[in-house]
């Protein structure tokens, strides 16, 4: 099967769904000639023209709204948030606009809009490029919200997300565009080539929205996790010697709480992994929704490993990042019981 | 003693330049100028060649209810009294309303009186495939895209005809059939969605263009900028309307920038046309939309209209404007009353009189009161019949997730 | 003691910090001549000038932005959003700005403003005046979060708030402005004449951020609440028979985990009642953090007690808004066990 | 075949007239009027006067290198040496730092090139209590205030010595002693921030003001407007000012909305008079902001200034403008470059030379290099020493709340 990396595998599936449906449009920051500061749109408007992939003005409001107005309007667009960071100038009209239209016209209006980001830490971004705000949307009625971890995935999310009829907040995972990352920064740059994820097929095909994956299975504790850590989840686990099952979220909005559960139930021991800051974070519900429907099967309390509770710093990035180690000591905590 | 010292040097300018409570009525800065003085330029006229249209002030009707100069839109008769039709029953029906407010039968409610010859006259000069986007204040659009008042009544008192399901504050309707979208408690926001929307118009090679409406006090919004700089930057084909009535809520227009500019000169600045219309005079609004929705039809953009005007009334039901502004500060406004000005231009061209006046005010009344009785019977906020409680988990997405499934089991669905 | 309602109780703790404090200024959308569209300001402006007590333009962005700028000048604002359902444009400005001052610039620059917001639902306000987004403020590093549930807090609390050296969102129960309301829409309104909670001392008085308040003593089971549900919860208590601990939490962010956990494991039982949709709420962290120290304590699931996940409707009004009857059920539901 | 009849009559208008890799660089709509040909109004001016202003170019530096015309502030030679001191020492520190970077011994960089006269002309044209509210490019502003160099290394590479203990990005200033405010990195937060630290030195009855900088491109977002309004309605003692350098990253100007207006024009919309300067004129930059000091400070508000200028390298150290404009371009901006044409004056009055201007580039690299390395010797991103990892703990409130102090002790402290 061909090899590419995320940010191929993102433009691959905005080059199909521009082919497919002469109602996708493109647009963002930098998406249009220069292709995106991340590349994901790169030879998109050069290919299809610049009515269909172009640049838009330095307004997150702007590109939100423009989206809704031409989402409801008969388009199906994809906008760019250059960093999820970034996305709160175009918070209200996601919150109080993208997120309701449907809801408050009774299905007279609706907009099919995805707003794709690149997200997350690891790159030395500092704290307006480093952000992981995904919990902010679990708590918004009225959208999705997608976090891939590989290749594969992120190609067959996106498709299922621009065709989805509702608003998608797909979060792409930055440290993951050019190789699966597990954590270790000192280590050697790995590459998608090597990893299975990578293997992208050819055209389309979709992910589903709403389901998990289990990507490794294990029968002594769940790890729930999404986006880089699941890289780093799955490194932890080699390391530890216990045989953890671990749960790719992929979808967190609705969540996919039967498998959740299914695994949690089985293993009775749960850690939930990811980078945002801890006090609040998606984990926070993960944890209440897991204890609420699998209370009689835990052994040890749910434990989560997160962002500590301050703006993402930039010189200590690696103290801030959750790592293996933390993974490990969690896993042994919940274990020790 | 300190503080005292500080605040005698205290140098922050805050506007208060208005009449309140106790004061007359001043509306000396309300520029009067002449009807039929303002040029007519053609529509790919430079956007900074409107700077003295941006200032002053286009008006077709004067004094003597005469309809002068290059804006007259030299509408029938016919339409003439369809417009004062309009107007007449979007007063009666907001007044009404208001009544039926104070009776428990909704829950909230906002009149336009004052305001009416901006959505009618606006309203007309569009045809019935644009799209709409307007505030929460021109309820006219409505009478002129021919919605039922059963309908309209039915949403305000969220009944079981309601077809926004009681999900919706009275007055924030929705009506896809008439391209009115999805009318939103946050201000502003519809503002850029209409330039969005009239980009696909343009995208998919439709002639239909979109229209907009916001308040000034709207206007401080950043959504305004974001709007106002995307329709300039794609040369969207969208008309966006600024409706000055002074006042928004208890804040007059000063605190919105009203007195260091007028509204209308913004638009230059994005290198759009800025047109300053007599919002109470139906003719000019009419004129100046159909000039605007031209130059959007045909490619050359969009168009900035201030519109004139007073709030005849409250805010809403939940404010008291006694306690802000001058009592009977309506009465003085000097751009008069628009129903009285389309009203004596009729009588003026020999097409209308106090009778037929009179007549259709009584046809209108009674029309009115019958379709509210009749929206009652589906209803009203405090009376069955209402929409199926079950329904608030509906249309939150397509198709309910796992949560809300649960969530309406829990219920008891 | 003098009784005042929620509002007089506001009006008169900004009255004294303005008397105090030359550097406090208050604006916000009708704060200025006409006092606040719930009055909260009424007065103040003729008293203490146009300078100090003045309306800004209708931009939730600009308010905290001028908040900002003036309090890093020496100033201390107190920054009116006229209903939390409208804070959304001026969020930017909260999270990356205002939030973060502090942080970024390692402590050369702070701004201690307080924003003042009318929240939550039973005013019949439909999706746009009704809103709890307090978990997206606790989420957010760098400011707190206070909700008062009576008189005498909203004043002893509001002026720690002014006062204090952070920033401080502070959501006011709307629906508390005027009595307590214990859910029951259909009863007459009750006075806060009536209520220990109405008796307001005159004068400057604090009551300290971060500490909670056992309203209710009980040893069968820990509620955990804020705001307009704290009268709710002890109107369900009442009814239940069940001897409940009712907690209610004042101070949101940093939260007063010491007394959560102090009740609960006395308890073994817990119930999180908001009035915010579930997913990923407040409740939520509550329940987290709760499972994470009291899990040997826990002797049934923690159970929340929410809002649905969809926008705040209007008719519906009541069949949204968490009553009583959900909370005695939630009671019973963790007495069974 | 139906997507191709669909895309045919695809009206969307996007602009894209812009050179690009391959063309010649096209400079054709940059305004050259002649140096010394604006006006010069009175402070207190009326923002609708500025209309010819706000749509020309101030321009002092003619070009045979002379100062003419209303604007020029008659400088001392001795002040134009130090302003291009400042010049070239920006110049030569940016072009060391960015070197820096590419031995990794920072995270990221950003150049100023092609713009020092903005931040220099305009930073000493102020005084030293006006408080500063900058982008991240000008750091011309942080030498005219005299900022050492090895403490705005050490920032840069996140060491012991960084005053921001390592918390933010290069170039992501904060210099509380020398009133340069917190640099964002979300773009245009700080104009309206300014509006309110202006208003607070009205408030007090100071004497200072605030300045803020953004590019062309930030000012689509919403803040512009809402510094806009603001700085209006309380006419706030401040300067607003736009670097029109032509680019955000890889988008052109006309993506902002250059393509229909200036930006200058912009402020004659909210009643704030607008300047449009030269950018790579020092003279005129500086003139242009004392005008728009004194305006502030005599308690006339706020002034908008667009400086039209070019920028010369990279976005950043992330992106390669190759893949998005000419090679070479910056060699064609009908500008010039700002050092080159302030030395030029300075040689032409007399007061300057080949051989001086040497041997000031020699000391000032000399220095620099030096400063680097004393800043190196307190680490880099990579290498020890660096801020203690545990203060990432601090800061967060003024005292630590209790979370923090349970994860501080996760963290092993
Ligand atoms: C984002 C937002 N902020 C505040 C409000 C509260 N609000 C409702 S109407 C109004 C005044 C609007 O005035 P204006 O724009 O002049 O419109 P008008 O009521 O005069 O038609 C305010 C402040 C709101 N609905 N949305
Ligand atoms: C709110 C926000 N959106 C997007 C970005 C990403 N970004 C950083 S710089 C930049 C371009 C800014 O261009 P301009 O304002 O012209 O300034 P210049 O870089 O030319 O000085 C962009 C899009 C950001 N930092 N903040
Ligand atoms: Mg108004
Ligand atoms: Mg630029």
């Amino acid at each position: 099967m061909p090899q590419q990396n995320m940010i191929q595998a993102l433009n691959a599936a905005q080059d199909i769904l521009l082919e497919r449906d002469p109602n996708v449009v493109i647009f963002g920051e930098d998406t249009g000639y220069f292709g995106g500061v991340f590349r994901a749109t790169d030879g998109l408007q050069a290919k299809h023209g610049l009515q269909r992939v172009f640049d838009s003005p330095i307004t997150e409001a702007g590109i939100i709204a423009m989206a809704i107005g031409m989402g409801a309007n008969g388009l199906r667009p994809i906008a760019e948030i250059q960093f999820s960071d970034y996305i709160f100038p175009g918070f209200d009209q996601i919150i109080s606009e993208l997120s309701r239209l449907r809801y408050r016209s009774a299905g007279q209006y609706t907009a099919p809009v995805t707003v794709r980001s690149p997200w997350g830490g690891g790159i030395r971004g500092g704290q307006t490029h480093s952000m992981s705000p995904e919990a902010f949307f679990t708590h918004i009625p009225g959208i999705k919200v997608v976090v891939p971890s590989t290749p594969h995935d992120a190609k067959g999310l996106l498709i299922s997300a621009v065709e989805d009829d509702d608003p998608v907040i797909f979060f792409e995972p930055k440290r993951l565009y050019n190789g699966p990352f597990d954590g270790d920064h000192e280590a050697a740059a790995k590459s998608w080539a090597q990893h299975s994820g990578g293997d992208v097929p050819d055209g389309h095909y979709t992910v589903p929205l709403g389901k998990a994956k289990v990507v490794r299975a294990g029968k002594d504790a769940s790890i729930i996790t999404y986006g880089t850590m699941v890289h780093v989840a799955l490194a932890a686990v080699a390391k530890s010697g216990i045989d953890a099952e671990i749960i790719d979220l992929r979808t967190l909005a609705p969540v996919d709480l039967d498998t959740i559960t299914w695994s949690v139930e089985k293993t009775g021991k749960c850690v939930i992994v990811h980078e945002a800051p801890k006090t609040s974070g998606f984990g926070a519900e993960l944890s209440a929704a897991i204890q609420e429907n699998c209370f009689y099967h835990l052994e040890a309390p749910i434990t989560r490993v997160t962002g500590w509770d301050t703006p993402y710093p930039h010189a200590h990035e690696w103290e801030y990042f959750p790592s293996q180690a933390r993974i490990i000591n969690a896993l042994q905590h919940v274990m020790k019981v | 003693m300190e503080r005292n010292a500080k605040m005698a040097q205290n140098n922050l300018h805050v506007p208060s330049n208005v009449a309140r409570p106790g004061d007359a009525p001043d509306f000396s800065s309300v520029p009067l100028e002449p009807a039929g003085a303002a040029a007519r330029p053609k529509i790919d006229v430079a956007a900074r060649e409107t700077h003295d249209l941006s200032y002053g002030l286009i008006r077709v009707l004067d004094d003597d209810g005469k309809a002068v100069g290059p804006w007259d839109p030299k509408l029938s008769a016919e339409t003439l009294r369809t417009a004062l039709r309009h107007m007449v029953q979007t007063r009666i029906y907001d007044n009404r309303m208001l009544r039926m407010h104070r009776q428990g039968k909704m829950s909230f409610y906002m009149t336009s009186n004052g305001e009416e010859a901006i959505a009618i006259g606006q309203g007309m000069a569009l045809r019935d495939e644009d799209t709409l986007f307007p505030s929460y204040r021109q309820q006219g659009l409505l009478f002129v895209r021919g919605r039922s008042m059963v309908d309209m009544a039915s949403h305000c008192m969220s009944n079981a005809r309601d077809n926004l399901m009681g999900r919706q504050l009275p007055v924030h309707y929705t009506w896809r059939e008439g391209n009115l979208f999805s009318i939103s408690g946050n201000l502003c926001t519809q503002f850029p969605q209409a330039v969005g929307w009239a980009m696909a118009c343009a995208y998919k090679g439709e002639e239909a263009i979109a229209a907009s409406w916001i308040g000034e006090g709207s206007s401080a919004e950043g959504d305004f900028h974001v709007a106002m700089t995307l329709a300039s930057v794609y040369r969207a084909p969208v008309i966006l309307n600024l409706v000055n009535n002074q006042w928004a809520i208890s804040t007059f227009q000063g605190i919105a920038g009203g007195n260091e500019t007028t509204f209308a000169a913004k638009g230059i600045g994005y290198g759009i046309p800025g047109l300053r219309v007599d919002g109470n005079d139906v003719l000019a609004m009419h004129a100046a939309t159909t000039w605007a929705a031209e130059r959007a039809r045909k490619g050359f953009g969009a168009t900035f209209i201030e519109a004139l005007t007073y709030r005849g009334g409250a805010h809403s039901t939940s404010d008291d404007p006694a306690r802000y502004r001058p009592k009977e500060d309506w009465g003085s406004w000097p751009l008069g009353d628009p129903i009285e000005r389309l009203k004596t231009h009729l009588i003026v061209i020999g097409e209308w009189s106090d009778e037929r006046h009179a007549q259709m005010e009584g046809e209108i009344t009674d029309q009115v009161l019958n379709d509210l009785k009749e929206a009652e019977g589906y209803g009203t906020l405090n009376a069955a019949p209402r929409p199926d409680p079950v329904t608030l988990f509906d249309d939150v997405l397509k198709d309910m997730p796992p949560n809300l499934k649960r969530q309406r089991e829990e219920f008891g669905a």
